[in-house]
Order: C-alpha cells, then structure tokens, then sequence
C-alpha cells in the first residue's frame, strides 16, 4: 500500500517538478512585462530538439545543450523585440493571441526544419531507475528535480542579489519610476524574455529522456505550466514551484487512485476551486483596489 | 451622405444582408457553399461570444466547451432519443445557459489571466467528459448527427426543395437558413448592445468602477452576458451538428476556444462585422494555405502575430478607421 | 435636520498601517460638507470606505440611519449615494451622452427581453433617459459634446461630465473628490456655481478639495484630518480660526 | 522565406486555384486521385509516410504509362488531424476539384466524418484508418485497408490465449485509436476466456504513466499486459515498464508497429508481442510466402526514395492506391459505379498489409492471419509466426 503511495508521489514530483520550471518561465515574463507568454512551451520544445538535431551533427551532448539553450534564448530575445515590444500598448486578449501566433509560427517552422518524428534525448546518467521502500524513480528524474532546485535557488539569488536581478524586479513593479532612475527598461524585458526561454529550453533538455521530444510538444507542457503559474498565484515564484508539484501530484494521484481518464478533469477541477476561494492563487499578491 | 450611413445604426445589419444573399449568386460549386454555411454558422457563434470578449471586456478561453455541448446535446438527443431537432436545440440552449450561469457566477469575479484560466479550465473539462463518455458520445472517433428537421420537413445538404416556384438543392438552402440565422443573430446582438444593458456592459469595459458607483451590479450583468453568449455558441453548435452530420469532441476544444477567440480579436472586438470578417477570414484561411504544404502552420502563426501587431484593434475597425479618415478629408472633415 | 450619514469609531489599517483611525462625524441632510488635509492624510481613503470600494477594519458607517459597512457600491447607489472620483473614471470606449445614460442605470427597467426585440416599453424608457441626461449635460456645461466620443473630450469637460453622471442616478447624497483639481480659475468658478445649485436641489454633497478659496465658499461644515484622524470639525470660521489647523497647514 | 516571395508564392496559388476551376472541364484529362492525410498534427506519423506513399507511386505509375493510357494526378490536402477540417476537404475533393476515387483519412475521426458526404456524392472512398466502425456496418462506397482494431484485439488474445493467460491488465490511450481499441479488447476479451482484470488509460500529451501501470501490477492474478495506443504515448509507457520493472509478457497493438518506435522504447522494448503486417521483417518471410515480393519491393523503393525507415502506416497507403488502380483498370473506366463494384469484386490482390479479398459485407478483405505475431529481440522484430 506504501510503496503504491510512494510511486505515484514520486511520478507525481517528476511530473510536476516539469510544470514548475514551466511555471517559472510564465513568471519570470509576468513580472517584467505583465505578459503570458503562450509560446513559453515552445522554448522547451526548441531545448529538446535543438539538442537532438546538434547530437545529430556530431557534437558532444553537453555542448549540444549549450548550443540548444543559446538558440533557445536567442529565440526569446527575438520573441520580445519583433512581437511583444511593438504591441506594447495592446489589450491582455490582443497580448494573447499574439503569444499564440508566436507560438505556432515557431512550431511550424521546428516542423519544417526538424521533422515531424519524435526523438530520443539520452539521459544524462545511466538508465537504471532507482529502488526506494518499494518503489521505482527514475535517474533522469533527480536530474529535474535537481535541476530544478538549482534553478529555483539561482534565480533568488538573482533577483535578490545581482544588479540586473534587481532591475528586472524593479520594472515589474514600476516601469515609470524604474526608467527614472535610469534602467533601461526595453534592456530588462529583452533579458526576462532571454531568461525565460533559458529557463524552458533547460527544462526542455532536461525532460526530454524521460517524455522524449518532437515538434509538437510544447503546447500542452505550456499549458500545464500557465495552470501551474495560476494556481500558485501570477508573479510568486514560490507560487509557481508549488503550484507545479502540486499539480503533478494531483494529476498522479488521481490517475493512481482515483480514474485516469478525468485525471486532468481533477487537475481542472482544482483549479477552479483554488480561484473560487482564492481569487489570485495560492501565493499571490493581495493588491487593493486603487480608485 | 456616405459619411452618415457610415455612422448609422443598423446599416451594416443591411449591408450584410445584401453580401449574405449576393454571394450565393456568384457562387456554382455546392463545395462553395458547403463552406460558406459553415462560416455564417461560426460567424454567428462569434457575435455572440463578441458580446462577452469585445463589449463587456472578459475574456473566455473555453467557449468552444459550450459549443461543443450544445452540438453534443441535440446530436444525442436527436440521434439516440429520436427527440424532434428543433426541441434538442431549445432544451440544449436552457440546459448551456443554465450551466453557464452555475459555472460563470463564481469565476467572473475573477479578473484577467485569472478569468481566462478558468474558462480555459471549464471548457478542458467539458471536453474531457465528452471524450471520454463514449457510450453517450462515441467517443473521440465522433459521431453522427440527423439532419436538421421541422415538423417533419427535413433539411439536408443533399436534397432537393422546391420554394416558390424554384427548385433548391439542399447546401443553398442550408445557405440560406443559416445566413437568415446569422442575420437575425446580428439583429440581436446590436438590440442588446443598444440597451441599456449593453450600456452595463460596455461601461463594464470601459471602467467598472464608474458602472458599479452609479449602480450596475457588474457580477450580475457580467453573468447575464457569459449566459447570453455562451446560449448563442449553444445555438450554433447544435445547428452546425446538424449541419454537417457529424461532430467529434475536437469542435469543444482548447483549440477551438482558441479559434473563436482568434476570430473575435482578429476581426476587431466590438464590431459585429468585424468578428464577421474574422470568422471568414480564419475559416478561408486553411482553404487558401493548403497550397504552402509544409510551410502551412509557419504562415499561419506569422500571419495571426503580423496582424495583430500591426493591427491590434482587428482589422475591421483599422479599415473602417482609414475609410473615414479618407472621408473626412473629402468632407471637409467632421468635429 | 435628519442625520445623511454618520460615521463612528471608523478605522482602516492596510497592513499594520492606520490609514484612518478612530474617525467620527455626521453629515447632515442638504449641507455641504468638505473634507479637507494634508497630502496623504486620509481624504480618498475615507471616500472609498463610505462609497464601498474598502471595507473598515473597524467601526460602522450608517446612511440614513442603516448601517452599509461592507456594502457594494452598487447596493450604495441603489440607496441613493453616488459620487466622483480624483483620477476620472470615464467610460472611454462611450460616447458623452451615453456616460450619463449610463448613470440612469437604475432608473430604468429594461430586461433582456425588451431589449433583444427593441419593444415599445424600452423604446420610450430610453427616449426618456435620454431627454433627461441631454438635460444635465446642460446643466453641467456639457452641452456641446452630446454625441463626442468621451476619449475625444478635455480634462474639463471630463470632470464635469463625472458630475453629470453621478446627478443622472438622482442621488441624494453626492460625494466629489477633488473636482476642482486641475481646472483654472474661471473653471472652477463655474464649478463653485454647480456645487451651488446641486446643493440647492436639495443634494448633500460631500467634497474633498484642495482649493481652499472653493471650500471655504460654498461648505456649510468642514471637517479637518490629518494622518487618518480628526483634527477640527466646524463651520468654515471655526476651522479659520482652529489653531491645530493652522499649525498643521503652516507646517507646525 | 522572404515576405516579398512568400507573398509571390501566394499569388501564385491562388491564380492556380481559380485556374484549375476555370479548366476542370478540360478533355482528356488525368485520372484524379483524391486525399486527405494528416500529414502534420497529432497524428502526423500516419499521415506523413503515407502522403509520401501516394507521391512516391503515383509518380512511379506515370512513368510506367499510367493507367488506362491515362496520367494519374494526386490532390491531396493535410487534415491536420482534425475531422472537420478532414470533412471541408473531402467535400472540396468531391465537389469541387471533382476526383475520380479518394485514398485517404489517416484517423477514423476524420474517416467517419467525410464519410456522409462520400455516401451521398457516391464517391468511391478507400480510408486507411483503423477502426472497425469504418466497415461495419458496412457503407457503400467506403473501403478500407487497415486490418480493424478489433481484428488486432481478437489476433493478441488469440496469441495470449495460445500461451495460456486468462487475465490481463489493459491500458490505452483516450485518442480515438486507443479508445476504440479498448472498446473492441473489453468486447472480445470473453470470447478467449479472458478477463480484463485492469482497465487503465493515458491522454494522448502525457509523458508518464507510472500510475497506471503500478495499478495494473497490482491487480489481482495479471498474467500479461497489453496497451491499446499510438503515438509516443506507448513508447513512454513501454520505457516505465521496464523501469517498474513489471516481470509479466507485454503487449502492443498495431499502432506503434514502425522502427521510429523501436529507436523510441529501445531496450525496453525487449520482449514485447505485437500483431503487425509483414513489412517490418520482410526478411524472416519464408520464399514462397506471396507477401514476400510485394513487402519488400515496397521497403526498399520507399527507404530509397525518402532515406527514411518504413512503417506499416505508409503499407496502407500503398494498398489504397493500388486497390484503386486495379478497381479503375478492372472498371476500364473511372465511373464511379463501375469503380466501386469492381473494388467490391477484388479477390485474391496480393499487398503489403495482406492479402484482400473484398466482399458486398466486408469492405475490409482481410483476414485476421494478415496480422503477424512479431516479438522484439535484441532490438529488431522477429516474426514469432
């Protein structure tokens, strides 16, 4: 009975531990620019196949991954110059549609340079999964959790500790009085969106050995992921961890114990709930009402 | 003179009136019209969900959840139970207004991307349920529908009518019924927006802390439009289940969420003809890309992201704003 | 004279912050009463927890003798409260005439049926709403923009718009915040003459303002905060002459 | 692509397009060759290799001489995966580029839902999707080559029954490949003494179902597994297979049957039974199998042509376009009545998937023993009879 438990705790944290870092992407471009990225799915799909097609050429696999997320963040610079940054005073629907645009140009264009086939990212350490009280982790699945530690901390470090951590956080909060004091603000969204898709192409690479990778992948990942964001609440990156593992878990739980097929229904369900008591999430900002 | 019908009430219920019942004289390939229906189906299904994105300012992203319900409910009633279809679509519009009246209640209150994960959210799990009740649905695989029928006179795309002297085939009555759907879908809108209600909501829109200090109950109002549009998209997905004789659970989809609301926004928000226009360009657009093959979806995300940058109040009101701009010069200008 | 509003140990905190703080006062039906302060002392903030927009952390606020804490402004506007605010809150997407329809909301009985067909019953309700908001445009001195686009109108004209709109919901008690910000001084002439007449028609009005010279001309009582409590309450001689009020606005 | 030729390119399509309505009364024309595929999308595996399929030997065909002295000319659209869109070009396919036969519907969704309009227009329809429904009850003018799920069904619990299993875990994917074939595995199961004893399933977009297949390892008395879906979904569940461990025989269905799913599981793999057309081991058939020529004439041109692996899904397209030149040159004409009848009357044609005998009640024509039983080993299909 544990040990069942204990498995689907575990695909549970795998699988959330990806929506978090998903979640995490969505926050970090929230909170400079107010944006949901819709086409954050696709930098986690550009990681993945980036990494194949460089593995492909003959690259070692860990350069192959640095030369992924470099694509991956140009991409995402490329995203916030020629899409958001001329739309800058468009409605959140418009903002949307043009994420979604966005996001479907890129997949077409990963389809015609890439192919339409799944592909497989070998992971990073050996195959043998890991035996704990009866139940079985996968190895690559400490490489995300682990990695998505590191990330988690990394980024407090830089919005708390570094200058342009600062900045980026400094904007979010006020454009006006941020370019006051001399950011540059159009600089700090260009880095949100670059560090974002930093953030999904290494979830990308990361998951890949485990979901493997194709064209097409990102949509439903970015979709997970804006749940996970909202239910933790916009903006909290606190938010965004524990909406993820909480949604992986749910989502394992469910299809453990409950029915697989309305595993996502739950998800769905919970949701709701969440904002029926909760208007903003689970961590978000409780802002007054300014009149 | 041109000025004044630009800006009058109702011309455009006219002008598209006369489009409706012109085209169809241009028109020789049942193919053509085929298409066409299903267009002024879909087009009436935005001016509703307009109502709610474009006037009241709240965004859904699951409105194809009551699309697809509404399709779903008279396909089983109709095809399973025998019931008379025009009965299904009535009960089918109660039942989709009063579960989005149940649902919409609470998650209104929620405000922007909140507002849209929950609708998201709603229409995921209408979807799923359709999915996965295959002994009532049939399943992802979808099923078939009677055609539409009315007190026994049956309307199918392949038959043959004779009115007024005329002989009919099927897809230009289908044609017509549904263009007459679409105008009086029009008609109804532009009453409500007219209304003091559609004051209520547009001056939700425009700042609802003004609509709540004189008055308007936004909760409320907010409701009574998630309930209006979402009967609207009811409506419409029976008729389109009818239609075309078989629907699968693909028509209640996020896609297809994302598809309406695209339409809405594409078009230009708040203006009927607009989201018109978005509906056909969106439904022609796959027809014209099938040539690009492989390079289809690339174009077709480079071409929603370069209008709605370039044109991000939809591209009927752009028009119609270059039009008048002409005019105006032409008049002498107007204050 | 009947009580309007009366307002008892009221108190709001935003996170451990008193922004009000043990506030007492009545306004009595037909005055105008001006609430006036410092920056930062409190004025909007007292506004928003009579109109409904904040909910008190403590103490109770009645309108004609009923206790509305924690009521929605638009169950406030039912009972006759309306009011304006410091940055505008304009329907810009709306034509100026269709503002002040606007704040007929509740005068009108239209249902959804009535209006999906246009039947004669909304037809005249409209034709008369419409007759009456024309009205107070005029009265307002907004006569000329009927059918202008709000978003096409100047900062003056908006304010009074603001007005007319809140007079279109027949309030019986009005409150203004800083209507006479940003107008010159011939504006806020005309603006003093409106208040005027409003008041006449038998309206409270509650004003928050900056210009003294207004202030001190049209109100019958003052009250005087500072850091969110009371610092003199009184006819405008009495507060001319208050010492803790000008050792306050001298900076003392 | 620059905007300025992409916008050229535009301009070009759509002079063709009005031009081929302007000339679809010309004489002497080619023999038109309809289809609709999902060529990207969700089920773009399908569609992919068998528009490929369809390029590759139409092309062949012309410059062979064609058929009836005539040129074969392929119009075909991407689906997308998406029924309607499959409905909305089966109807521009019938009445507007006006083909002669339609070869085509990678899914059953989009199958079943141009298939009213096939009916009504009486169009020859060959659908290379799976499911039963397809072909029974049994539509006029609709034809399919695929074996049915439900023959898959009956050829693995046939296979379990052989090795003596009676109870069985069961997962499947909620796509309509899945789902039907859960439907046809839950209905057949009794008919071998069998009993689903777990009853589990994955959404198409899911990268793990440790979940599911720790219930199913944890019911009662299960002797083997099958999973019922396509996609990755089944590689993904083949990998947590393996790394649960689970210690019972493995079964797939006929939807992953392709080398890409090999490269995918890899040693996971290991083990695992499938029923599948021949094309996969066309070395292990024996000489005299008639199968033997066709399979690997096939496999060869196509790994040639398109350097990339071959997959039973593109056999189908093969099949469909040659049951459709053997019915047009048995016909001597593309009259669709004609053409119809004689796809009716076709016995004995030798394919890649089987061996078809056509009849008035079975559309289909094939024979449950056209599914071969094939196991992994050493990471290569082997033919286990």
């Amino acid at each position: 009975m544990f040990s069942e438990f204990l498995q689907f705790l575990f695909t549970g944290i795998t699988i959330g531990a990806t929506y978090a870092l998903v979640a995490l992407g969505f926050t970090i471009i929230y909170n400079a620019s107010h944006v949901i990225n819709f086409a954050q799915g696709e930098f986690l799909m550009i990681g993945g196949m980036a990494t194949v097609s460089f593995m492909g050429m003959g690259i070692p696999m860990f350069f192959a991954i640095i030369l992924a997320v470099l694509l991956a963040c140009l991409v995402g610079v490329a995203l916030q110059r020629l899409a958001i940054a001329p739309a800058k005073n468009a409605d959140v629907v418009t903002l949307i549609i043009i994420t979604i645009g966005a996001s479907i140009f890129i997949r077409g264009i990963a389809q015609v340079v890439w192919g339409k086939d799944y592909h497989v990212v070998p992971p990073f350490t050996g195959n043998e999964p890991i035996r704990l009280g009866g139940a079985v982790l996968n190895s690559q699945s400490l490489w995300v959790i682990g990695i998505g530690a590191v990330l988690v901390v990394a980024l407090i470090v830089f919005f708390t500790r570094t200058l342009i951590g600062r900045a980026i956080l400094g904007t979010s909060m006020n454009k006006l009085a941020a370019q006051l004091v001399g950011i540059k603000t159009q600089m700090v969204l260009m880095l949100a969106f670059g560090l974002s898709a930093l953030l999904g192409s290494v979830a990308g690479v990361t998951v890949a050995p485990i979901t493997f990778t194709s064209y097409d992948i990102g949509i439903l990942l970015a979709l997970k992921g804006f749940v996970a964001a909202a239910m933790g609440g916009l903006g909290s990156g606190l938010g965004a961890v524990v909406g993820g593992l909480l949604l992986g878990i749910v989502e394992s739980m469910t299809a453990g114990y409950i029915s697989s097929e309305y595993k996502d229904a739950v998800a769905f369900s919970m949701i709701l709930l969440v904002l029926f008591f909760m208007p903003r999430g689970l961590f978000g900002g409780r802002t007054v009402e300014r009149v | 003179m041109l000025q004044r019908f630009i800006d009058w009430r109702m011309n455009y219920v006219l002008v598209l009136a006369i489009i409706v019942f012109v085209v169809p004289l241009l028109m020789d390939n049942p193919f053509y019209f085929d298409l066409a229906t299903q267009i002024l189906i879909i087009a009436a299904t935005v001016v509703g969900l307009n109502l709610l994105v474009g006037y009241a300012g709240q965004i859904s992203l699951g409105h194809a959840g009551f699309y697809g319900m509404g399709a779903y409910f008279s396909a089983i009633a109709t095809t399973t139970y025998n019931w008379p279809p025009l009965l299904a679509i009535v009960v089918a519009a109660a039942v989709v207004g009063l579960i989005a009246y149940v649902v919409g209640r609470p998650i209104l209150r929620l405000k922007g991307h909140y507002l849209s994960m929950a609708t998201l959210a709603v229409g995921f799990i209408i979807a799923i349920i359709l999915n996965n009740e295959s002994e009532l649905t049939g399943g992802p695989d979808g099923m078939s529908v009677v055609p539409l029928s009315l007190f026994g006179w049956e309307l199918s795309t392949f038959g043959l009518y004779s009115m007024f002297g005329f002989e009919i085939p099927g897809h230009i009555a289908w044609y017509l019924v549904a263009g007459v759907l679409l105008l009086v879908a029009v008609v109804v809108a532009q009453n409500i927006i007219d209304s003091p209600i559609g004051r209520a909501l547009r001056s939700i829109h425009g700042s609802e802390i003004a609509a709540r200090t004189v008055g308007v109950d936004t909760t409320h109002y907010k409701s009574l439009v998630f309930v209006v549009s979402a009967i609207y998209a009811s409506v419409m997905g029976s008729v389109f289940a009818h239609f075309t004789g078989f629907i699968t659970p693909a028509i209640a989809g996020f896609d297809y969420s994302i598809v309406l609301i695209t339409m809405v926004v594409l078009g230009g928000m708040a203006s009927p003809m607009g989201v018109i226009l978005g509906a056909v360009v969106l439904k022609l657009m796959p027809q014209f890309l099938a040539g690009f093959q492989e390079y289809e979806t690339a174009i077709f995300g480079f071409i929603l992201m370069a209008t709605m940058i370039f044109m991000p109040k939809g591209f009927y009101p752009t028009a119609m704003n270059a039009l008048r701009r002409k005019l105006g010069r032409y008049s002498g200008g107007e204050a | 004279m009947t009580v309007m509003i009366d307002i008892k140990g009221l108190d709001k905190e935003f996170g451990g912050v008193h922004a009000i703080e043990g506030l007492e006062f009545s306004v009595e039906q037909g005055q105008v009463y001006s609430v006036i302060g410092p920056n930062g002392a409190g004025k909007t903030t007292l506004f928003n927890l009579i109109t409904g927009f904040y909910i008190p952390t403590r103490g109770d606020i009645t309108l004609n003798g009923e206790s509305v804490v924690g009521m929605d402004p638009n169950r406030l506007a039912e009972r006759g409260m309306c009011r304006t605010f410091q940055q505008m809150q304009v329907c810009m997407n709306m034509t100026a005439l269709e503002n002040v329809m606007l704040g007929r909301h509740l005068q009108i009985r239209a249902n959804l049926l009535t209006s999906m067909f246009r039947l004669p019953s909304l037809l005249r309700e409209e034709k008369a709403c419409r007759e009456r908001s024309e009205e107070l445009m005029k009265f307002v001195g907004c006569g000329d923009y009927l059918d202008t686009e709000a978003s096409a109108m100047s900062y003056g004209a908006l304010k009074r718009l603001e007005i007319a709109r809140a007079l279109a919901a027949d309030p019986k008690i009005l409150l203004l915040d800083e209507p006479a910000a940003g107008l010159n001084g011939t504006e806020t002439a005309e603006l003093e003459e409106l208040i005027r007449k409003i008041a006449q028609q038998g309206v409270t009005v509650m004003l928050v303002e900056h210009d003294m010279k207004l202030v001190m001309g049209i109100s019958d009582r003052l009250l005087v905060i500072n850091y969110g409590r009371k610092l003199a309450e009184g006819t405008p001689e009495e507060i001319r002459n208050n010492p803790d009020v000008i050792a306050a606005y001298l900076g003392g | 692509m620059t905007k300025k030729s992409l916008l050229r390119r535009a301009g070009v399509v759509a002079a063709s397009l009005t031009a081929s309505v302007l000339m679809s009364a010309q004489a002497a024309e080619p023999i038109k060759i309809g289809s609709f595929l999902s060529v990207t999308g969700p089920a773009s595996f399908l569609g992919d290799p068998e528009l490929k399929t369809l390029e590759m030997y139409v092309e062949k065909i012309n410059e062979e001489g064609g058929v009836l002295g005539r040129q074969l000319e392929l119009i075909h659209y991407d689906d997308v995966g998406n029924a309607s869109n499959a409905r909305n070009f089966a109807g521009r396919l019938i009445r507007s580029d006006q083909v002669d036969i339609i070869v085509g519907g990678s899914t059953t969704g989009a199958t079943m839902a141009a298939a009213p309009l096939v009916q009504q227009a009486g169009m020859p329809f060959i659908s290379l999707a799976g499911a039963v429904t397809i072909v029974s009850p049994v539509q006029e003018w609709v034809f399919k080559t695929p074996q049915s799920d439900r023959m898959a069904a009956e050829r693995i619990l046939w296979d379990m029954e052989r090795r003596g299993f009676d109870k069985i875990g069961l997962i499947s994917g909620t796509g309509g490949f899945g789902a039907s074939g859960r439907k046809q595995t839950l209905e057949v199961a009794g008919e071998y003494g069998i009993e689903v004893v777990a009853d589990e399933t994955y959404g198409p977009s899911d990268s793990d179902m440790t979940a599911q297949l720790t219930n199913i390892s944890n019911a009662d008395g299960v002797d083997a597994v099958l999973n019922f879906g396509f996609g990755q979904g089944p590689a993904i569940v083949t990998k947590n297979y393996a790394a649960l461990d689970i210690d019972l025989p493995f079964y797939q269905s006929h939807g992953v049957a392709s080398d890409a799913f090999l490269d995918l599981a890899g040693d996971a793999a290991e083990g695992l039974r499938l029923p599948a057309s021949p094309l996969l081991v066309p070395a292990a058939l024996p000489d005299d199998d008639p199968q033997k020529a066709v399979v690997q004439g096939y496999k060869e041109a196509y790994e040639e042509r398109w350097d990339s692996r071959v997959s039973t899904f593109g056999g189908y397209a093969y099949d469909g376009l040659m049951l459709a030149v053997q019915a047009i040159e048995a016909a001597g004409s593309t009259d669709k009545a004609a053409v119809r009848d004689e796809l009716e009357d076709i016995s004995g044609y030798v394919g890649v998937t089987g061996i078809y005998n056509m009849a008035p009640d079975d559309h289909n024509g094939l024979a449950p023993e056209s599914f071969r039983i094939l196991e992994v080993k050493d990471g290569d299909w082997m033919l286990v009879d």
